[in-house]
């Protein structure tokens, strides 16, 4: 019955090293495949000792659908697809970091406004991808309403999504060399809706209703804290890692798409506990809003896309009387058109940490290799070790604020 | 900090257990072999003003062309502080495909390496836990190795009115 | 004998709580399950406070409830889920032990009949009862004024029962003794 | 680890004592929550009431026809190839005489599938037809299905209808920029 | 028999029985449109509308949802106590319908020149029944997760038990401030010392504010619905229930909600009173004549304490859908060493003001006192600097 006391100050970061004597019965709970707090299909096996978790083990794969395998036989425009579907969260910051990967294999540089464009679009995806992070923390420890405010403003992310290419979850949005359409003007009244107006109003509502909270944040303080050390022994990126107070972001460490031009703070937290987490996501969505309402007010004149017909598909009405704009539409559309060998590593900040795209091209019209370095996978392998010795309801905190999706997972 | 630096002083320090120098889109790629590659990673990330300390990725690739060495290994290597990043490669031959494990460098290879595993058949010796991860334990084969192809998207022989031709 | 309709509606209600209690009382001992044993506990102490009811002690009965009922057995059913004792233990089947209780219950049983016998046997005054014997503001005088010692004494003794168990409890963190 | 220039902590100084109280917050929360339940919804009614989804949406896909009721599609398969999802499939037929009021081109598709499965609805295929014949319509989704039957979508479903012409304000990307301007 | 037909007769059993069936069908109701009002509470709350498909802005939404409860696959699993598993639901509704039982809903009527209070049973220990009643409630819950024999069951089943004992003892200490006010446990007495707009509140803020918290928790309602917190335990104690056991269980809660709203309107809001009522009786009786206009008063005055109840039932709603849920051991820390010290100190503050004789002043001096103590305790702490949260 004691038992049922402990977590008797699981606030304290020595809860984590308390000695568990090995002489009591453990019981085991599946945590998972298809739990409430999973928000995807993965599972986690706990042994407890009441309701502390004595230690864990993931089983992961559920929803494996063998991305590289199909990558290497598939021309490189179409595998933008598959990008959507590993972080569905944010799947325009996939398909920017795709392109500007075979971009950089292909030697392909990108006006200037169709950076700019990517960049909004990347922004607005972490905005969504952070919106559902911390919203669904919110739910996990009981607040539903929050979630549902701050869900309307991405629902409006999805709607400039919709406006833009047509789609709401697997975007396919942009093409190699550039994007494929640009901005309308109903879309740059929506952007500048969302981030001048609605966005940062329902943003400082959420956080009025959850910041100093005293019931929320005594259920995430110290909940999972990692040092900095650790989670970049354990592979951290992205606002996990910011969390536990390394400013690593490869926006400013490794500048692609312009990102040079734009000014902004990179939020990052104390000890990396779930608090930091839900702090520096909030905080890096005042950022993201800051850099869109800068690329927005810079956005340069000139073309969307990169002058390179090899890559970019001729304008349609050009295929009906050009026959070289009709042989290029052919050649790219059937992948015939061979890109030149290497291997390249590029890598973006994705809504969960550094998204890397490692391709190696033999020459072909498909990747040899294409391997993606997915947050997501890496750092969940810390979540056993972040929940020993804590509660289920920490734990379920814990992998809500370390934002696993289940797509990125496994890929 | 250039990458010249960071090869000569590998060159000084492995000689000839380090080769193949390219730095394709200026990243410092080079090829060890299996003895030297964690005294390698490890001085790496020990090494006072290069400090790869943080371990980007791991993964395999398969060449079946590349007689003798049809494996490899590839990791990715990031030096925050320097903001330098190495690629280093090791070949394995397909008959003895073992290679030592960097958990004890770094506990995030463990899946990594375990991916590589399912997907390659390479072995990590010394891995706390090798078995597959995200395909079914019950599978035989290593499913990202060459020999087994996508299928041909314009075959007709495999008609299936729902799944595919 | 009576007819049996004429008698009291008082008489009927008697009658079926006295067949509950003793029917949850044999309950208890007598189911394996522990959870089980532990709900007809409940049934007994429900039927008991019908009892005090019909007594007019309604306090005593709503107390019975409370404490009972309501806390102690809460407690008795939470350990019991706890220990997880679904699979009846050898020991039950144990001929010695089986032996010995009957004569255990057999001596107290006895004792206890032979001790109500001797017990006084004066009547209660049917005219010193009136409607609020039994009710709170009696029982608190008596309890504040005629038993004020016995009962502060009481209190005391709970208070240092209740900081040993909260001795007993605590842990220096990390240590287990039990 | 200070990496760069721009870090910048977040908020996380201790709770004061009023704040530790659980009632200042509480009593914002009531209030904001309070604030929305007298608010504007912004729900839609759906079956009855529908949004726009964009010019550009992808929806149900289309066959197109040109003005005289000919089906533009020749069954030159580009479609096929770039369907990532491999949802396409066709039978191409040379067209004979007589039939040029229903064809545009001399050859024409006589069995034109997609398998609605497998479709992903990333519109690559609308992109890679050089006959304009294939669109995903803005206004139209794909129905559910509840039997594996209705999965694979023929020339029945696809082909437009003429008596209910699909109509959109931009054919191409370059239209639509002209029409921005 | 005959004194059996004696005493159906002269007692007012059939007037008892009549009543306490109204009474059975209101609580029925309410608790039904409790579901429908939960449901749209918590939609406006989030900008949306919720149900309102079912009749006109969904108000046979509850009767759509019995339906399909009453039609959906009852299931038993394999290794469940088939028994425990059935009993369990229903003791939950017992135990939640008998608690209203002694609340007085209203004053009286005169029926044919006897009196007839609008209460099903009046008995001078109504806080203590109601008090047992509730603390049985756990009962129906903590059976229920056993039997199902599933983890995440049990898990709840035990957070319920061990959450509702503790916080009835704040709960209790909280309404014995009430009692050493009142002098009574009688809810009816309690409630016409409250005549007009003389009500508990004013004397006991405090109290009032522990006996709501602790309400919530013995409703299991958000900020303490740990037990069938749906993102830990998937549905807590009745995971493994369907069919109309499920149905119960969630009809217990809202059952429990208006018995709990319904005692808090009597303890603190005056049930039945409302300032002003002496003056609205006068003109009633003065224009409908003495009986009539007597019952007319007494159906105003039922009339308030529904408004009450309505309103409490609705907080508890609006409280549900704004707040997250505490953490296993801060709920225990919130009641063991929040609530009950503070209870105690209601009580001392509450006994000095009685005995001071200036009861309305002497509460509040003396809970203003205790705030600046305690102001005074926290500023003098020893500070870290640039201290963080939890370090």
């Amino acid at each position: 019955m004691e038992d049922l006391l402990i977590p008797k100050n699981t606030s304290d970061a020595l809860a984590l090293n308390r000695p568990i004597v090995e002489d009591t019965e453990f019981t085991t709970l599946n945590l998972g495949p298809t739990h409430p707090a999973t928000h995807g299909i993965f599972q986690n096996i706990l042994k407890m000792d009441g309701e502390k978790i004595v230690s864990g083990e993931q089983t992961i794969g559920y929803i494996h659908r063998a991305f590289e395998k199909i990558a290497e036989r598939r021309p490189f425009y179409q595998i933008t697809t598959l990008t959507d579907r590993m972080n569905y969260c944010s799947s325009p910051i996939n398909n920017m970091g795709w392109h500007m990967t075979v971009e950089k294999l292909l030697g392909v540089t990108v006006p200037k406004r169709a950076q700019y464009i990517r960049v909004i679009m990347m922004e607005l995806a972490r905005i969504a991808d952070h919106i559902i992070c911390n919203s669904i923390l919110g739910v996990d420890t009981g607040a539903y309403s929050g979630f549902l405010y701050v869900f309307q403003e991405r629902e409006k992310i999805y709607e400039i999504y919709e406006e833009m290419c047509g789609a709401r979850l697997t975007t396919n949005m942009g093409r190699i060399g550039g994007m494929e359409r640009d901005l309308s003007p109903t879309a740059i009244a929506k952007i500048k809706d969302l981030v001048y107006n609605s966005l940062p109003k329902v943003l400082a509502e959420f956080e009025k209703l959850f910041n100093r909270n005293r019931i929320f944040v005594d259920r995430i303080v110290n909940v999972g804290p990692i040092t900095g050390e650790r989670a970049l022994e354990y592979g951290f990126t992205g606002p996990n890692l910011r969390a536990a107070g390394v400013d690593y972001d490869v926006r400013v460490m490794e500048p692609y798409s312009s990102y040079e031009d734009f000014e902004f703070d990179i939020p990052v937290g104390h000890n990396g506990d779930t608090y930091d987490r839900f702090m520096v996501r909030n905080q890096e969505m005042w950022e993201s809003m800051k850099i869109i309402r800068q690329a927005l007010e810079n956005l340069p004149e000139g073309p969307y896309y990169a002058n390179e017909n090899h890559y970019y598909l001729p304008p349609k009405h050009d295929v009906y009387k050009n026959m070289e704009a009709l042989i290029y539409h052919f050649k790219i559309v059937m992948g015939e058109i061979d890109a030149p060998a290497g291997e390249v590593y590029h890598a973006v900040e994705g809504g969960n940490g550094e998204l890397g795209f490692y391709l190696v091209s033999d020459g072909g019209r498909a990747p040899y290799r294409l391997h993606f370095r997915r947050p997501s996978f890496i750092y969940y392998q810390a979540y056993p070790e972040m929940c020993k010795g804590v509660s289920i309801s920490d734990a379920i905190v814990i992998m809500s604020s370390l934002n696993v999706i289940a797509g990125e997972l496994d890929a | 900090m250039t990458n010249q630096q960071i090869a000569e002083d590998l060159v000084t320090k492995y000689g000839e257990n380090v080769h193949s120098f390219e730095e394709p889109w200026g990243l410092l790629t080079l090829t060890t072999n299996r003895q030297n590659i964690i005294s390698l990673l490890e001085y790496l990330k020990k090494h006072e003003t290069f400090r790869f300390n943080f371990l980007t990725d791991l993964t395999g690739i398969h060449l079946p062309e590349n007689t003798g060495s049809e494996f490899g290994v590839i990791y990715h290597l990031h030096s925050l502080e320097n903001n330098v990043r190495i690629r280093i490669k090791v070949f394995l031959s397909q008959d003895d495909l073992h290679i030592p494990t960097a958990t004890t460098l770094w506990p995030t290879a463990n899946w990594m390496e375990r991916e590589t595993y399912d997907f390659f058949g390479i072995l990590f010796d010394g891995h706390p836990k090798l078995i597959r991860i995200l395909n079914i334990e019950e599978m035989d084969y290593f499913p990202m190795r060459k020999e087994y192809p996508l299928e041909d998207a314009t075959r007709e022989d495999k008609i299936d009115a729902l799944f595919g031709r | 004998m009576q007819n049996i309709f004429s008698l009291p509606p008082i008489w009927y209600t008697f009658a079926i709580l006295s067949v509950l209690t003793l029917f949850g009382a044999l309950g208890t001992i007598m189911s394996k399950n522990p959870v089980h044993s532990v709900i007809y506990l409940i049934v007994t102490f429900f039927s008991i406070s019908a009892h005090y009811i019909l007594l007019n002690a309604q306090f005593l009965a709503a107390v019975n409830i409370i404490v009972y009922a309501g806390a102690i057995m809460v407690l008795f059913l939470f350990v019991i889920m706890f220990l997880n004792m679904k699979q009846e233990s050898d020991e039950m089947k144990n001929n010695k032990l089986i032996t010995t209780a009957v004569i255990t219950a057999l001596l107290l049983g006895s004792i206890l009949i032979i001790f109500l016998r001797r017990a006084g046997k004066e009547k209660i005054d049917g005219n010193a009862f009136t409607s609020q014997t039994g009710m709170v503001e009696v029982l608190g005088k008596s309890l504040y004024g005629e038993y004020l010692l016995p009962f502060e004494l009481i209190s005391i003794l709970f208070l240092v029962a209740m900081a040993g168990a909260v001795m007993l409890a605590k842990r220096e963190s990390g240590e287990r003794h039990f | 680890m200070q990496l760069t220039n721009r870090a910048k902590k977040t908020d996380k100084s201790e709770l004061s004592l009023f704040e530790r109280s659980y009632l200042p917050s509480l009593a914002t929360g009531l209030g904001i929550t309070i604030k929305h339940f007298f608010q504007k919804k912004p729900t839609i009614e759906y079956p009855e009431q529908k949004r726009y989804l964009g010019p550009v949406f992808r929806g149900h896909h289309i066959l197109k026809r040109d003005e005289e009721g000919r089906e533009r599609c020749t069954a030159c398969g580009l479609c096929a190839v770039a369907c990532p999802a491999e949802a396409i499939s066709m039978v191409a037929q040379e067209r004979v005489k007589g039939e040029e009021h229903l064809y545009r081109e001399e050859k024409y598709a006589a069995v034109y599938e997609i398998n609605m499965l497998r479709c992903i609805f990333c519109g690559l295929c609308e992109e890679a037809c050089p006959k304009q014949a294939v669109y995903l319509r803005h206004d139209k989704f794909v129905p559910v299905f509840t039997d594996r039957s209705d999965v694979i979508y023929g020339k029945d479903q696809l082909v437009e209808d003429m008596n209910h012409r699909y109509q959109r304000d931009a054919w191409t990307k370059e239209d639509a920029m002209k029409l921005w301007k | 028999m005959s004194s059996f037909v004696q005493w159906l007769t002269e007692s007012m059993f059939l007037w008892k029985a009549l009543i306490i069936i109204v009474i059975f069908a209101i609580t029925l109701g309410i608790a039904a449109y409790s579901t429908w009002a939960e449901r749209k509470v918590a939609a406006y709350i989030q900008d949306r509308r919720g149900p309102n498909r079912a009749g006109w802005g969904g108000l046979l939404q509850p009767l759509a949802d019995a339906g399909k409860m009453f039609f959906k696959e009852d299931f038993i699993p394999a290794q469940a106590d088939k028994w425990l598993f059935i009993l369990g639901p229903c003791l939950s509704m017992f135990t939640a319908l008998m608690s209203s039982a002694v609340v007085p809903f209203g004053n009286s009527f005169i029926i044919g020149g006897k009196e007839v209070f609008v209460q099903a049973i009046e008995i001078n220990i109504g806080i203590l029944y109601v008090f047992g009643v509730v603390s049985l409630g756990v009962y129906g819950v903590m059976i229920g997760g056993w039997a199902s024999n599933n983890k995440f069951s049990l898990l709840g089943a035990i957070r319920a038990a061990s959450q509702n004992i503790s916080y009835e003892l704040a709960m209790g200490m909280s309404i014995i401030a009430i009692l050493m006010m009142s002098g009574t446990l009688s809810i009816r007495e309690i409630v016409s010392q409250q005549h007009g707009g003389n009500w508990n509140i004013f004397y006991q803020p405090l109290g009032f504010l522990i006996f709501t918290v602790c309400a919530f928790a013995e409703c299991n309602r958000t900020p303490f619905d740990l037990p069938e917190c749906e993102t830990e335990l998937v549905g807590g104690y009745h995971t493994e229930y369907s069919s109309m056991k499920l149905g119960f269980y969630l009809f217990a809660e809202y059952i429990n909600m208006f018995a709990s709203s319904a005692v808090t309107a009597c303890l603190f809001f005056g049930g039945y009173n409302y300032p002003g009522m002496d003056f609205v009786e006068a003109q009633l009786i003065s224009a409908l004549g003495a009986n009539v206009g007597h019952n007319v008063a007494t159906l105003v005055g039922i009339g308030s304490m529904f408004t009450k109840i309505l309103f409490g039932i609705f907080f508890f709603m609006w409280v549900r859908w704004t707040v997250p849920r505490f953490r296993y051991d801060q709920l225990m820390n919130l009641g063991w060493k929040g609530l009950i010290p503070l209870a105690v100190a209601n009580l001392v503050i509450t006994a000095g003001a009685i005995l001071s004789g200036y009861k309305l002043v002497g509460i509040w001096v003396g809970l203003a006192l205790m705030v600046v103590l305690i102001s005074v305790g926290w500023s003098i702490r020893p500070k870290k600097k640039n201290a963080i949260l939890g370090a």
